[in-house]
């Protein structure tokens, strides 16, 4: 939908190429790389909920995983208990945590900045507190199992299949919340974040687009949790835990709050960067032998990350990133002949 | 009766160690603005010092307690002049994270210094106990309920009276202002995150004491924060009296109310009593009304 | 002027924040399409009045009425939208948004696109979003001079220009009351030309009420149909600019040395 | 967009380039190496020790040398299942050495039909270990279940007539009980169960649920949970003034930190044995103790001899799929079949006193525990090693 500039034509057909032939090949690493995808993309998903959420509207939820378990639970429910197809349990998913969602951020009424966050730090230990003891629902915490649907007779939750359905849902995630921010939701949303007093007496109804916002932000969160749902096949409390929470704040602090790709960026980065460490620490082992210090220096690594970032790009990704394609652009621009005008200051959103 | 007797002290005996460590976050709060999500791992590195210095190099045990307290100090210094003073006015998430990722550096050099297993942690509290009200009750938790008191006191005449303690103040409130008057901020905010992660320190000998040392013991973290948000941010008061409160309410429910909702409904008990207070009051029960200007 | 009914009605306002008393019972009755002004030392009570007004803060006493429907118990988005705009002392823009964005934020009330159709942003959303442009374009950028600057970002605008986003962010509304929180304040002789300029003309163009509030006093005299002026939180006089400007108790408390001299 | 496309290929050349070696037999082993329950992991490191072990002194198995990977599950499922694709599909692992009930039971699909590995779990799930339906997932020794069976028999023989559990708010908490008790385990036994107490996993403190016991005074309590919150049981009994020797733990108790840590209040404490503790005068105890002349040991506990056990089994199994294959590494799938099919042949085989012989016809090795007892802060055996069926 529109996605290119006459400009970035060929590199999005070439991108369109990758994205279709790559399940395909048959590298050593096809399969498990098709898996990290996969993770990414739900990452994408529920990082741009968050980010929905805190970046744009910046209201600080620690309750992200909370409501990403809501989804999954859903599907869960609704396929085995109700045996409902994929292509109603997904946007169902994304409603019933939106209804939790909406409930979860009544408090923002009354509670601002930390107050609001603990509150909802206190969601994410209630949601889970229901997860374990509503048994007839959920099983408690044996967790409930699903059977995948099959598509041309193959399951979804087979990598390449779940490929073009997750990466597909994340582009879909991508242009909606870009749209979103094209208009006056997005905007107020914005403008509550940076002065909402200001905001309430130019006539928006604060309380109401704070409640909107985190209905997206839940109803984003609840589809990345139903596909984690059928990605995984199995749905227990302890998959969504506050780590979850908190690897999906810094997904957006890493990549850069209030940023669209931000979130991308920053769930990509999170979601890779164990698999990096991990792969860079069995190179270190025979010289370090303790297992456990991989975890371990992936736990600092993370930290350091995280504090580097808030230090030195409190931006995040989406601005390192940008500037250095405006410094490669720049050299271009330099290179090319000048048939084109200045280039607009659109996205000055981004 | 007897058993509901029995349920508060045992609420309050642990009450008075959230109390404790609650008491290092307000105080980083007070002084800098800060929401500390670092405390539980000062207080899970607290401990190991002192287990370090004490089992592993054999020092005297109040020789080792003098050695951890300064190398705690050292830590929160370390920690303010490294990473929070270039944060100073950043936004809210901003320094939450930036002490979440402190928090896992911590727990992240624990682990590959002491490994993930249970360690026995060094007797050094004589091994006394008291029957109050058919509850044994050991050494440690007297300790740490007087340490709290103390601290308590301490901490609220040092606001009141001190001048260190109205400078303090005066920086948290407003920075620029603080150095018109000739505070050194910069000073200030060092030596509060010294104190903390002392106080951080002790909190993690006296839990330690109570139970095995391991990693993990950083959780404590997450668990005070009802505390703290019970009594408000900013009251130091209001720690103290919150740790006291959620202690006593997690018995409580741990007793009677989790049989008949099933589950270990202890553990959100405090949150539920969280939400519902602060529907009430928006601040705490002691926190100051942040006012609002156009 | 009791005859004609009157746009905004104040009667027995009181606000007080513990023990000080920032309005005590204030009565106040503009009537429509005239320019009001307050005058009144610094803590006279001016901007509590209007942020009153614009329920920024909540009353303690007394009702407003407007348009004859009372607005005292409304919330401020609701006054907003009943067809009140204001502007900021301290210019209340976003500021890490563009001058365009801020413009349309003001019109924020009017535009009834929900989120799922921003989200698709096909049909109803875009059409909207379309319109939005042509209309700001057409009456309100062209208008106060802001289209070459429309897609800077607000924080690097300098002062005057920010005052004037800050205008234009609340015509955009189209209100049909408009009220001026120090509108000149901090500018120059010239931008405070243009800016009086701007105001008369739209004031004119959209027969708006305006309430103003400013310490210029040679454009409080020279502009105003009626002033109101206020010592500690209370009315002390009113009457039109030559009726206002011979009250000795004013010029006493008020106006003193520095507006009689010039 | 040309940035998204960067990315995609910067890191698909990143992982193309990265750790692509030669394999002869690689297994896979993913455990707790952190996040919650550590103070069991030493059975991730025990097989990945004996594979090494096996390595150096025979240069592995006809000569083909083992390629121990170990991995991080923290405990958490998605991270277990992350571990575990990459292992099968990266790593092409001929089996694999799982962890936690949660994650077995998330994975039981892609072990079963979709991937076909044979996979060892250190979950002792009764809910995993089913033949048919799960003819890969192959488990040690007595399942908690049968560990609850035991421990109640035992307390039936002493006379007890009331029964209470008690464990933390997790599958690997809650089932086992629940399972005791829906199965009318305690009804078939003349025992009363009082209550079944949750608490939270992660909490510091457990004298609310220890009052409740008191109040409910039961003659035996169970405790389905591991080290550390045991140690807080036992801590918080004794502050309301319950005897430890009214506990018995599962065998994920039997640890030297629980007397060492509590001291006299660990008097009496009750704990399972299912496989031998770490420096018993055995066979296989000398083994360890040639290995670790010259490589360091993570945790010298029970866990990691049960750890060496499960790596004797791998070595056993893979020897006699070679054997059969007359020396060559079969084709990998291949390989997963044969093994698994092997390995349910496998019967009395001897650990060296780690464990009763094993016999896997039924994917459960052994069925034996027995119980031990806390007596001046060490444990002492108070029962025969008791069958479970």
């Amino acid at each position: 939908m529109g996605l290119s500039h006459r400009k970035g034509r060929p590199y999005f057909l070439l991108f369109l190429a990758v994205f279709i032939l790559f399940p395909f090949s048959l590298f050593q690493y096809t399969k498990y790389i098709l898996f990290l995808v996969n993770m990414t993309a739900i990452a994408v998903i529920g990082a741009l909920g968050l980010n929905i959420l805190t970046g744009y509207t910046g209201l600080i939820s620690l309750g992200q995983a909370g409501f990403m378990g809501v989804g999954a639970y859903t599907v869960a429910i609704l396929s085995t208990k109700v045996g409902l197809p994929m292509w109603i349990n997904l946007p169902a998913a994304g409603i019933i945590t939106t209804l939790v969602g909406i409930i979860v951020g009544t408090p923002s009424l009354r509670l601002k900045g930390f107050y609001l966050a603990m509150s909802t730090l206190a969601a994410e230990f209630l949601l889970e507190y229901v997860f374990k003891n509503w048994e007839s629902m959920t099983q408690g915490v044996q967790g409930l199992f699903i059977t995948p649907p099959q598509v041309f007779g193959v399951h979804i939750n087979n990598d390449r299949v779940f490929y073009f359905l997750s990466v597909s849902l994340a582009v879909l995630a991508v242009i909606g919340t870009r749209n979103l921010f094209r208009t006056n939701v997005g905007r107020a949303f914005i403008a509550i974040r940076d002065r909402d007093i200001a905001a309430e007496l130019i006539g928006i109804n604060v309380f109401k687009y704070k409640l909107v916002s985190f209905a997206i932000s839940s109803f984003y969160a609840g589809v990345a949790g139903g596909l984690w749902c059928y990605y995984m096949t199995i749905i227990n409390p302890e998959a969504f835990q506050l780590s979850i929470s908190i690897d999906y704040v810094a997904m957006i602090i890493v990549g850069g709050m209030g940023t669209l790709f931000g979130s991308v960026y920053g769930a990509i980065f999170v979601v890779l960067l164990p698999e990096l460490i991990q792969r860079l620490m069995e190179v270190l082992q025979p010289v370090l032998h303790m297992e456990y210090t991989f975890a371990a220096f992936k736990q600092i690594v993370f930290g350091v990350i995280i504090v580097i970032f808030l230090v030195f790009e409190p931006k995040g990704l989406a601005e390192v990133l940008s500037r250095l394609g405006s410094r490669v652009s720049n050299r271009k621009r330099k290179e090319a002949v000048q048939n084109e005008s200045l280039p607009g200051t659109g996205n000055s959103k981004i | 009766m007897e058993l509901l007797i029995q349920v508060l002290i045992a609420g309050i005996t642990i009450g008075s160690i959230y109390s404790l460590i609650a008491l290092g976050v307000v105080l980083i709060f007070k002084s800098s603005g800060v929401i500390n999500f670092a405390q539980g791992s000062m207080v899970m590195v607290g401990a190991f010092i002192t287990y370090a210095l004490v089992v592993q190099f054999k020092l005297p045990i109040l020789l080792s307690l003098a050695l951890t307290f300064l190398i705690a100090g050292l830590m929160g210094m370390i920690i303010e002049r490294f990473v929070l003073r270039y944060l100073a006015g950043a936004s809210l998430i901003s320094v939450i994270m930036v002490t979440m990722g402190i928090s896992y550096i911590m727990d992240g050099g624990a682990l590959a210094t002491w490994g993930s297993s249970n360690f026995t942690y060094p007797k050094l509290f004589p091994p006394f106990s008291m029957q109050i009200g058919g509850v044994k009750v050991s050494s440690v938790y007297l300790w740490s309920f007087l340490a709290s008191m103390v601290l308590l006191v301490v901490f609220l005449f040092f606001f009141k009276y001190s001048k260190m303690g109205l400078s303090m103040r005066a920086a948290a409130d407003n920075q620029k202002l603080a150095v018109v008057l000739g505070i050194s901020a910069r000073r200030v905010l060092s030596l509060t995150w010294i104190i903390t992660s002392a106080v951080a320190t002790a909190g993690g000998i006296l839990l330690a004491s109570i139970s095995a040392l391991h990693v993990n013991l950083s959780y404590i973290g997450l668990v005070v924060f009802p505390v703290v948000i019970l009594g408000g941010l900013d009251s130091i008061a209001g720690a103290v009296v919150g740790g006291l409160i959620v202690g006593s309410l997690e018995a409580i429910a741990g007793v009677y109310i989790a049989p008949y909702l099933g589950g270990a409904f202890q553990q959100v008990a405090s949150f539920v009593f969280l939400l519902i207070i602060l529907l009430i009051k928006p601040y705490g029960l002691f926190g100051t009304k942040e006012i609002e200007r156009l | 002027m009791d005859k004609t009914p009157s746009h905004l009605q104040i009667q027995g306002l009181s606000l007080h924040f513990g023990g000080v008393q920032a309005l005590h019972q204030v009565d106040l009755e503009i009537p429509r399409g005239i320019l009001f002004s307050l005058i009144g030392p610094n803590g006279a009570g001016k901007t509590s009045l209007i942020n009153c007004v614009s329920k920024f803060y909540e009353p303690n006493a007394g009702e407003i009425l407007f348009n004859g429907r009372e607005i005292t118990r409304f919330r401020p988005h609701e006054v907003a939208r009943s067809g009140i705009s204001r502007t900021f002392q301290n210019i209340e823009l976003f500021k890490g948004m563009t001058v365009l964005e801020n413009i349309k934020l003001g019109r924020h009330i009017h535009l009834r696109s929900g989120a799922l159709a921003g989200m698709v942003y096909l049909g109803k959303a875009r059409r909207e979003e379309e319109m939005l442009e042509a209309f700001l374009d057409r009456e309100i950028l062209k208008f106060l001079g802001l289209t070459p600057i429309k897609n800077r970002v607000v924080a690097t605008l300098p002062y005057g220009l920010q005052k004037r986003v800050d205008l234009a962010r609340a015509l955009s509304a189209k209100p049909e009351f408009l009220i001026l929180d120090e509108p000149v304040a901090g500018m120059n002789r010239e931008e405070t030309q243009d800016m009086i300029t701007h105001i008369l003309d739209i004031k004119k163009a959209w027969g708006l009420t305006v309430l103003l509030i400013e310490h210029d006093m040679e454009v409080v005299m020279n502009i105003s149909d009626w002033i109101v002026v206020m010592n500690f939180g209370q009315k002390i006089a009113e009457g039109t600019p030559a009726v206002v400007q011979k009250n000795p108790e004013v010029i006493r408390i008020y106006l003193g040395h520095s507006y009689a001299e010039t | 967009m040309k940035r998204l496309v960067g990315l995609a290929v910067v890191c698909l050349i990143g992982f193309m380039g990265l750790g692509a070696y030669a394999a002869e037999i690689p297994v896979g082993v993913y455990g707790t190496l952190t996040g919650t329950d550590t103070d069991v992991n030493g059975m991730s490191y025990g097989p990945k020790d004996y594979l090494t072990y096996i390595n150096e002194k025979a240069g592995g198995v006809m000569g083909h040398k083992y390629v121990p990977v170990l991995l991080d599950g923290k405990n958490q499922i998605p991270e277990e299942v992350k571990v575990f694709k990459r292992l099968v599909d990266v790593d092409k692992v001929v089996v694999v050495n799982g962890w936690s009930t949660g994650g077995t039971k998330a994975l039981r699909d892609q072990i079963n039909t979709l991937v076909k590995v044979p996979f060892q779990a250190q979950s002792l799930s009764k809910d995993v270990l089913d033949p048919e339906k799960y003819p890969f997932i192959y488990l040690l020794g007595p399942t908690y279940e049968d560990q609850v069976i035991i421990a109640m028999n035992w307390a039936k023989q002493k006379g007890a007539k009331t029964f209470a559990f008690i464990h933390a708010d997790i599958e690997y908490g809650r089932a086992p009980c629940r399972n005791a008790i829906e199965q009318k385990v305690p009804e078939k036994l003349g025992l009363k169960v009082l209550g079944d107490i949750e608490y939270p996993g992660a909490s510091p403190d457990l004298t609310p649920q220890l009052l409740r016991i008191k109040e409910m005074n039961p003659d035996y309590v169970y405790i389905q949970d591991s080290v550390n919150n045991c140690v807080k049981v036992l801590r918080d009994a004794a502050k309301v003034g319950v005897p430890a020797s009214k506990f018995i733990g599962n065998n994920y108790d039997f640890s030297h930190i629980i007397p060492e840590t509590l001291g006299k209040d660990a008097e009496g404490f009750k704990a399972i044995q299912i496989n031998a503790d770490w420096g018993e005068n055995i066979p296989m105890m000398k083994e360890i103790e040639e290995y670790a002349k010259t490589h360091t040991i993570a945790k010298k506990d029970t866990y990691y001899t049960k750890g060496w056990v499960q790596g004797k089994v791998i070595h056993e199994v893979a020897t006699r799929v070679l054997k059969k294959s007359s020396g060559k590494v079969p084709e990998i799938s291949q390989f997963r079949l044969m093994f698994r099919d092997e390995w349910e042949q496998l019967s009395n085989f001897d650990t060296g006193g780690g464990t009763p012989p094993l016999t896997y016809k039924d994917h459960q090795g052994h069925t034996q525990a027995r119980i031990l007892e806390i007596r001046g802060a060490k444990y002492g055996s108070i029962s025969d090693w008791i069958k479970t069926h």
